[in-house]
């Protein structure tokens, strides 16, 4: 496999910025991560994972769809969008990568998000194998193996090396725009830190949660189950979940006056708030029971009865850490689980 | 202390004097506890637990809890109690359907404090004598308990009930708290530092609402952000001017009101100090209006529905501090 | 870029046409003439004026129908105060064709049809109606039961007289809620009247209406032996982008926007109660 | 869709001069919903009028904007005429061109630029005008008036003379108040009971005014000419209807040593009284604190002697609820407690007396019958030392800030009057400064210092100290010779400050009327309304608004019956539509509106709610009396979800104007 | 903002004026033909206390460059109380603004009784020209609203 020496980190991401857009997690100030456009000096997080997911480079929480200019009673439509220009997520996890497979299955069906695909057609997305996975890690119940992510080229480090290698073609463009920094190296030391990463992910306090007892044939049990009231009693209705989560794509449509024109921009959405399903007379879901159990309905039920039995959760473990009063997917899959 | 809570709980439950309890239920680590309602001595030994890691206020979940019918037994905190205080002042809770036992405060420990550590894979917290042994699946770690603890406690401001029916433990006093340390030091920053400053930090926001939803003075049948009449709803920071826009007015709306809980802060997924905007409020409120803390009586005027004759003008915003 | 579906296209305003009290009805056609896009019976498009909101409406008019698009809109909202107030002219942004259809070219192909409508429930079987009118070989026995509040509320009252009552081929029954001056028609519920009438059990049938008549009228119908499987509806529910994504009518599996709106009753039956 | 029309008002050259009227009309033709835009030279005049009028008739106009000059000058004009179209009068706007645009800007570019901004601004808020309506609330034809001395008994004559019912309330045993007590009045120098007492007799032989004397209001509710009282008739253990005033049984009683409060403690009187001799009503009154029969069981003299039996021990309080259309506080004054100011050795020394005992030294009907006595020897006082602003014009916490206005020309009565009777005596007055602004008021105190030879002294008064040889010694400083004084004085006179009556405060939080840091309270404005609080249907009269003497006291009573005449003469008042109101679905009930509201207009109910999930739930919510707010808007502020909005100036309607302003 | 053939940054300055003391001020003002900048654009509102904070916040995110507040002098509300309440929350709102960065001469509140018409025309020359030399409102503004 081909590798950088890792204290050459900064020259690869010189390499990969000079010809496009370079993104890299780094540390902030309070100790999380984020991605950032890369910019010389900049350093490598080690976080296990960012704090937003990095569905915002092919869904960004606002983006603007298309605007209007108005006049009497004339209105002229003026297409906004641009082609996208190329860039690079470097260090994406292997949940997070898993994620994006999920939202193409949405916005890639036809008729396909133009949006989306626009960013996703420009964007290659190098994964990075993950070395100390968390309490909140549970990747393994979707069959993600953390120490071998997906993604168009995928990073893998010893400790000393970085070893890279190409899944798709697009990763091989990207392998061969920096091949004058790699060399072969061996991959002994490196399986060894995998293997030794496969057994710590083995020994995680979540590790023997399974989806077995969950996908699309389980809807009326699930559904009428007794313990969404409980579940939910103390949700606050909020959309930390939603917005943490790689996979949550509902968006919701609204204009924005100018003032001299009218923005129709899209923006991120919560099954979670009270008037997501709001109608001029009515709401289908009226308490917070019902909102709740749409989200964790759709992840493992309704998505997989729609895909072949791809469930809409990746197992990054955000919600866990970040839920205002730690409810979470987690405890939601335990208490209802019909074996 | 958790074994007393269940037993005078249970007890309670028992002669029928309330007839719910609401408390915290644990979770699948060792930090991530839930605030539940329990209706049985089984499901309170089960899953009642009261330890470093309650740091939740449930005293706004009262507003809804207090209206339904039976009564029900609410364990709260020193800084719960301001908040439930201040509810009941603004005709939100119904005090009589509430039982309240005062529990003894914090400090609370923070998690992400201890993750912050690069310390991860935590199985289990332990607190020896203000160290916290903590397991992990990468070996045993060490730190310093203080270390750990939520920055709301780190800046308690009281340690005193101001309303209950019992109280467990000894009742502490108001505390000579530096909460106001970090407000002073932006505000002897330039304007272009603190403006990078709050820039830094409110670009962060993603506008999930945790901190609103979380608040206990933010209980709004229907939040003006929410509201699609009220011609500033908002779902989503389109624009930096939005960022600013939701946070102002939310503190605004709670100025005054807000008891200074620091739920808002703890629960920001972005880590923005958000609760330093409701204090730069109470800390102008103190030096220009005399102190007021709210929640510490349900009788007296907010001061933004108060006034003096010989107030200070608007323009000491101008006359004060540097540029 | 391809186009995208989000992106919509301007309409015209030809005509404004007062059919109740609370329903007006648009007709719409490309500035250049002409329709926007084609549609199948039953199908929706987005209407909006950009800054006042955005909103799904059948399209009430036939695809037969080569020249314009209709739409049936009852004034409810925002966006539809914003359009009922609007004069002839106005342009409009339209999207679509979105949605599944009657089927009308395949399940619904040789069989008697019976269409039960209520109030502005009407508006998307219209579609229906006047499309197998202008089919009218490929289908059985075709019969309407209409119902409203009163006569002023019967949406589309002079087509029904002078088109679908003066058509041989087709049985139109009128109800209305109340008795009322110049009204000697039929008076009752729809759901009654339906029951009354006592229509044969071999027939398919397409009903639309508010929630609680479709209520009555289903219970009514399967007292008469009708079963689920041979009764068709079609659904409202909040949505925004009309293509499945946005997750807004989500219910279950489905998505009304695009698996939706119309759907058999046994497979209404097996989604979760939240419409 | 909105169909507005435009009018743009050349006013002569006024606007047209500086303004480019004819693109200003051009540019707001293309607003949004404006299908016509005119302009015309005089639009406030009739022709200018009826081509808004007829405009509106013709294109069936939904809001109608005028740019012309001030609101505050034709926005009536417009509104009438809007009216008189048909349109509802509230769906007229006012960009003012005149006045804030071509009358301050002289370039005719940017003044023309500014007048469309300011049109466009108008034409967005006009789009969000609703119509509105005026209410109308009904008025209870009666007045109450609250205190009975001259300023209630003044205004209840006034108020009973336009022909309306006035009930007078009046917490002692008989109407008449300050001034009853008072001998003479400046300048004057005419005795007040003859000018008071027949006034008090008019009032109690109107057939209009009922007199509820020894009796208080307990409770207020409601709002102008609408308010519902409570009032208390106090037990005073005889029968009003049957006592006939022969005062027989004051004679018997055989408890005779009771303070007399009508002559300020200086004598006393008995258990069953009757004020003074021309107490109205004349009806006697049992002090069941000294009453041996109320206190012992053991006498019943008075019973036993009264021939109409009006005597009833088990008397109580009865209560009694009436409505009123407009209420009239006359609380009056006190002179304050000198308890404090030990330097004037009030409380050691009798013959130290406040100015208003010294009127009943003086008084005919005194404790000495008209002579001037010293209290603690009843020997004659030679010397006499008067200090002005005891405890007014205080910066400490002892006394008051205020003047108390009257001091000054009681003090030069009470000088000469003495001098006048008592030749051989001498008068000293120590004063900061005189004050005589008033009708004849400075030639009187002139007479005081230059026919009657007081010795006015300017100059503060240190200490008072009793002597043993009851003498007072009185230490003073001269500021204008600088030097100090010692005069033994044989009695001194302290000109307390006066303050409002104690009943003042909780009948102004039951009132909801506003008072200052003094409990005086507060009137309308303090220059155009000074006999109206600032609750719609409360007036104030007489010494409870501020310090008063009599003809200022009397002047303002009849200002209040005026005021109060001017409502009770509707038989519905027309509300101002531009008041607040509250979502209810959106209040929390949390009772921040309530607290910044000045006039009282908000109320909460507990009302049933259907809630989406098909509960009902009991919610607090606000509710606002149309007829009391006054549309300031404070309301719409404090509530922070943004459910109480203001009728005229809506948030949406604001945020227009500014949208447009910023465009 | 508004830029003129010079060049000169023109402010927009936007003043919420209340209907008894400074619009009528305002009013006097130009009846006196007391000149001041056309820069500055009156909303009449009932009272001082009528001004939401969120108005002030709109007029700079809609691209205004300065807000200015005028109501009765404290003690001649024609309400009695409202300039109290505004006092109050203007100095709490200017104070956060000024805590988050944004200028603090941008806002202003200033009592303008409705016979000082030329204290009002002086107030608006001074605020434009403070405002002028701070140029255009970007701190608070709204990148979607700026003007192309």
């Amino acid at each position: 496999m081909l590798k950088i020496s890792l204290d050459k980190l900064d020259k690869l991401f010189e390499a990969i910025s000079a010809s496009q857009t370079l993104y890299i997690p780094v540390d902030r100030e309070d100790g999380a991560a984020e991605y950032k456009k890369y910019e010389s000096g900049m350093k490598l997080s080690s976080a296990l994972n960012t704090l937003r997911s990095a569905k915002d480079f092919f869904f960004p929480q606002t983006e603007n769809l298309v605007d209007f200019k108005m006049e009497g009673k004339n209105i002229e439509v003026i297409d906004v969008r641009e082609e996208s220009e190329d860039f690079v997520i470097f260090g994406v996890r292997a949940c997070d990568a898993r994620s994006f497979t999920i939202l193409d299955k949405v916005f890639l069906a036809e008729p396909v998000d133009s949006y989306y695909k626009n960013r996703r057609d420009h964007g290659t997305v190098v994964t990075m194998a993950c070395a100390r996975p968390a309490e909140t890690c549970f990747c393994g119940t979707f069959g993600i193996d953390a120490a071998a992510p997906e993604g168009d080229a995928a990073c893998y480090s010893d400790g000393e090396s970085l070893f890279i290698e190409a899944h798709n073609e697009k990763g091989q463009k990207f392998i061969d725009s920096i091949s004058s920094l790699l060399e072969e190296g061996d991959t002994a030391k490196l399986e060894a830190v995998r293997a030794k990463t496969r057994e710590i992910l083995k020994k995680l306090p979540l590790a023997h949660l399974t989806t077995d007892n969950f996908g699309g044939d389980k809807l009326n049990e699930y559904f009428n189950s007794d313990k969404w009231g409980e579940l939910s009693e103390s949700c606050l209705g909020c959309g930390t979940c939603t917005f943490v989560c790689p996979t949550c794509q509902c968006y919701d449509i609204k204009d924005f006056n100018t003032g001299h024109g009218i923005k129709r921009y899209r923006c991120w959405d919560s099954c979670m708030y009270s008037d997501f399903t709001k109608m001029a007379h009515g709401n289908p879901r009226l308490t917070q029971l019902e909102r709740f159990r749409q989200r964790f309905m759709h992840k493992l039920v309704y998505f997989p009865a729609n895909n072949n039995g791809e469930f809409g959760c990746v197992g990054c473990g955000r919600c866990l850490s970040k839920c205002p009063i730690s409810m979470n997917i987690v405890k939601v899959m335990k208490a209802l689980e019909v074996k | 202390m958790q074994e007393a809570m269940i037993n005078r709980a249970k007890q309670l439950l028992a002669d029928g004097a309330v007839n719910r309890v609401i408390g915290w239920k644990r979770g699948e680590f060792a930090y991530d506890i839930t605030p539940a309602v329990f209706e049985t001595a089984e499901e309170l030994e089960k899953e009642f637990v009261y330890d470093d890691f309650t740091a939740a206020n449930v005293s706004k979940y009262l507003v809804k809890e207090s209206k339904k019918e039976g009564k029900i037994l609410a364990f709260l905190k020193p800084c719960d109690t301001y908040s439930f205080n201040q509810l009941t002042k603004e005709h939100r809770v119904v005090r009589e359907n509430v039982y309240i036992v005062g529990i003894p405060g914090g400090p609370k420990l923070d998690a992400e404090k201890i993750k912050a550590k690069g310390i991860t894979g935590i199985l289990g917290v332990k607190n020896e004598n203000y160290t916290l042994k903590i397991d992990t699946v990468y070996g045993e770690e060490i730190m310093p308990f203080y270390e750990a603890i939520l920055d709301k406690c780190a800046t308690c401001k009281s340690k005193k009930h101001v309303v209950y029916d019992e109280l467990m433990g000894e009742e502490g006093d108001v505390l000579d708290s530096n909460r106001f340390d970090m407000v002073e030091k932006l505000e002897n920053m330039t304007a272009q530092e603190r403006f990078d400053f709050w820039r830094d930090q409110l670009s962060k926001c993603i506008r999930c609402n945790a901190c609103r939803n979380v608040c206990p003075a933010c209980t709004c049948e229907k939040c003006v952000f929410d509201n699609p009449n009220s011609g500033v709803e908002n779902k989503a920071p389109a624009d930096s001017f939005e960022e600013n826009m939701f946070h102002i007015i939310r503190a605004f709306h709670v100025a005054g009101r807000c008891t200074d809980c620091g739920e808002c802060s703890r629960v920001c997924p972005q880590n923005i100090p958000l609760h330093l905007l409701n204090r730069k409020f109470i800390k102008d409120i103190n030096s220009l209006y005399g102190e007021y803390q709210a929640g510490e009586d349900t009788t007296s005027r907010a001061p933004l529905n108060d006034y003096k004759q010989d107030d200070c003008e608007a323009s000491i915003v101008h006359e004060r501090g540097v540029e | 870029m391809n186009n995208d579906t989000l992106i919509p296209y301007i309409g015209v305003v030809t005509d404004i046409r007062q059919d109740t009290p609370d329903v007006k009805t648009f007709r719409v056609v490309s500035p250049d003439g002409g329709k926007v896009f084609e549609h199948m019976p039953g199908q929706c498009a987005m209407l909006s004026i950009p800054g006042v909101g955005e909103a799904m409406f059948s399209i009430t008019s036939s695809p037969t129908n080569k020249e314009f698009m209709e739409f049936s809109i009852k004034k409810c909202g925002c966006l539809t105060t914003w359009l009922h107030a609007m004069d002839v002219g106005q342009q409009i942004t339209i999207r679509g064709p979105y949605g599944n259809a009657f089927p009308v070219e395949t399940d619904l192909k040789g069989k008697d049809l019976l269409f039960i409508a209520g109030g502005i429930g009407l508006a998307p079987l219209r579609s229906v109606i006047n499309y197998v009118r202008d089919n009218r070989a490929n289908y059985g026995d075709v019969q309407v039961i209409y119902g409203s509040r009163s006569k002023d509320d019967l949406v589309d009252y002079q087509e029904i007289i002078d088109e679908w009552m003066a058509d041989p081929n087709i049985e139109v029954n009128l109800t209305i809620d109340n008795p009322q001056e110049g009204w000697d028609g039929h008076v009752g519920f729809v759901p009654n009247y339906v029951k009354e009438l006592n229509p044969s059990t071999s027939k398919t049938v397409l009903v639309c209406g508010p929630p609680i008549m479709i209520k009555f009228t289903l219970a009514g119908l399967k007292e008469l032996g009708f079963t689920e499987t041979q009764v068709y509806t079609t659904m409202e529910l909040r949505m925004k982008c009309g293509v499945g994504k946005c997750g807004r009518c989500n219910i279950g599996n489905k998505y009304v926007c695009k698996d939706g709106p119309v759907f058999r009753f046994d497979q209404l039956g097996e989604l979760p109660d939240e419409y | 869709m909105q169909r507005i029309g435009v009018f743009v008002c050349h006013c002569g050259t006024n606007i047209a001069a500086t303004v480019d009227v004819k693109s200003v009309a051009e540019a707001l033709g293309h607003e949004p919903g404006v299908v016509i835009s005119q302009d015309y030279q005089y639009m406030c005049s009739e022709s200018g009028q009826n081509l808004v009028k007829n405009a509106i008739k013709e294109h069936n106009l939904t809001g109608v904007v005028v740019c012309s000059c001030s609101p505050r000058m034709h926005e009536n004009t417009f509104r009438k005429a809007a009216a008189a179209a048909g349109l509802n009068p509230y769906l007229v706007e006012i960009a003012n061109i005149r006045e804030q645009c071509s009358w301050i800007h002289k370039d005719i570019a940017s003044a023309t630029e500014k007048a469309i901004i300011l049109g466009k601004a108008a034409v967005a808020k006009v789009h969000l005008n609703a119509p509105l309506t005026a209410g109308e609330s009904p008025v209870a034809k009666r007045a109450l008036v609250i205190g009975g001395g001259i300023a209630g008994i003044q205004t209840a004559l006034d108020i009973a003379e336009a022909g309306f019912e006035v009930d007078i309330v009046e917490k002692n045993p008989t109407i008449g108040g300050k001034m009853a007590q008072i001998d003479k009045t400046f300048p004057t120098l005419d005795c007040a009971a003859c000018i008071l007492t027949p006034k008090m007799v008019e009032a109690s032989q109107n057939e209009k005014i009922t007199i509820h004397s020894f009796s208080e209001v307990t409770d207020v509710k409601g709002f102008v000419g609408n308010f519902t009282v409570t009032i208390k008739k106090k037990a005073r253990f005889v029968d009003e209807t049957k006592c006939t005033g022969c005062g027989l049984c004051t004679e018997k009683c055989p408890m005779k040593k009771v303070p007399n409060e009508f002559n300020m403690g200086l004598d006393n009187r008995t258990a069953i009284y009757i004020p003074f001799a021309q107490a109205v009503p004349k009806v006697a009154t049992i002090d069941p604190n000294f009453c041996m029969m109320m206190k012992t069981g053991k006498c019943g003299v008075c019973s036993k002697v009264c021939s109409v039996g009006a005597i009833d021990y088990k008397q109580e309080d009865r209560f009694i609820e009436q409505k009123y259309g407009a209420i009239v506080v006359a609380t009056g004054f006190n002179p304050i407690k000198l308890d404090k100011y030990d330097e004037f050795a009030y409380n050691q020394c009798p013959d130290v007396v406040t100015s208003l005992e010294l009127e009943r030294l003086m008084n005919a009907a005194g404790p000495n019958g008209g002579t001037l006595l010293r209290p603690s020897d009843k020997t004659h006082p030679h010397k006499i030392v008067f200090v002005q602003c005891v405890g007014s014009r205080c910066d400490d916490s002892k006394g008051k800030p205020y003047c108390s206005k009257i001091c000054c020309m009681y003090t030069a009565k009470h000088a000469m009057l003495i001098r006048e009777k008592y030749p051989d005596t001498e008068v000293y007055v120590f004063y900061i400064d005189v004050r005589t602004p008033g009708k004849n008021f400075d030639e009187f105190y002139r007479r005081a210092v230059e026919q009657y030879n007081v010795h006015y002294i300017k100059g503060m008064v240190g200490k008072v100290t009793p002597r043993s040889d009851g003498k007072i010694d009185v230490q003073a400083s001269d500021l204008l010779a600088n030097e100090q004084l010692h005069i033994d004085a044989d009695m001194v006179v302290l000109a307390a400050a006066i303050e409002p009556d104690k009943t003042a405060r909780p009948l102004a939080t039951m009132l909801t009327t506003q008072m200052d840091t003094n409990d005086f309270f507060t009137e309308a404005h303090p220059k155009l309304r000074p006999v109206e609080s600032a609750t719609a249907g409360i007036f104030l009269s007489g010494a409870c608004q501020g310090p008063k003497d009599i003809p200022e006291t009397v002047a303002q009573a009849s200002a209040a019956a005026a005021k109060a005449i001017g409502l009770l003469v509707k038989d519905s008042i027309t509300c101002n539509p531009c008041v607040a109101h509250s979502d209810e679905l959106m209040c929390n009930g949390c009772s921040s509106c309530e607290k910044v509201c000045p006039y009282g207009a908000i109320t909460y109910i507990d009302k049933e709610f259907k809630m989406p999930d098909r509960t009902i739930a009991v919610r607090r919510v606000a509710s606002v009396n149309p007829a009391v707010c006054q549309g300031c808007g404070a309301c719409t502020v404090a509530c922070p979800s943004g459910a109480m909005d203001l009728n005229g100036f809506s948030n949406n309607q604001i945020m227009a104007e500014v949208d447009a302003i910023c465009k | 903002m508004q830029v003129n053939e010079n060049k000169e940054f023109q402010p927009l300055i936007v003043a919420f004026c209340c209907n008894w003391c400074s619009y009528a001020g305002a009013d006097l003002s130009g009846t006196n033909r007391l000149n001041y900048p056309s820069n500055v654009k009156i909303i009449r509102v009932p009272c001082s206390c009528r001004v939401n904070p969120m108005f002030i916040l709109r007029a700079f995110q809609r691209g205004a460059d300065g807000v200015i507040l005028c109501g009765c002098h404290p003690g001649d509300c024609h309400y009695t109380s409202g300039n109290y309440f505004t006092r109050r929350r203007m100095t709490l709102l200017f104070s956060m603004l000024d805590f988050l960065g944004i200028e603090r001469d941008r806002t202003r509140v200033e009592w303008v009784s409705a016979a000082e018409g030329a204290k009002f025309a002086a107030t608006m020359n001074e605020f434009t020209e403070a405002v002028k030399k701070l140029g255009p409102n970007r701190r608070l503004e709204d990148l979607r609203c700026r003007k192309q």
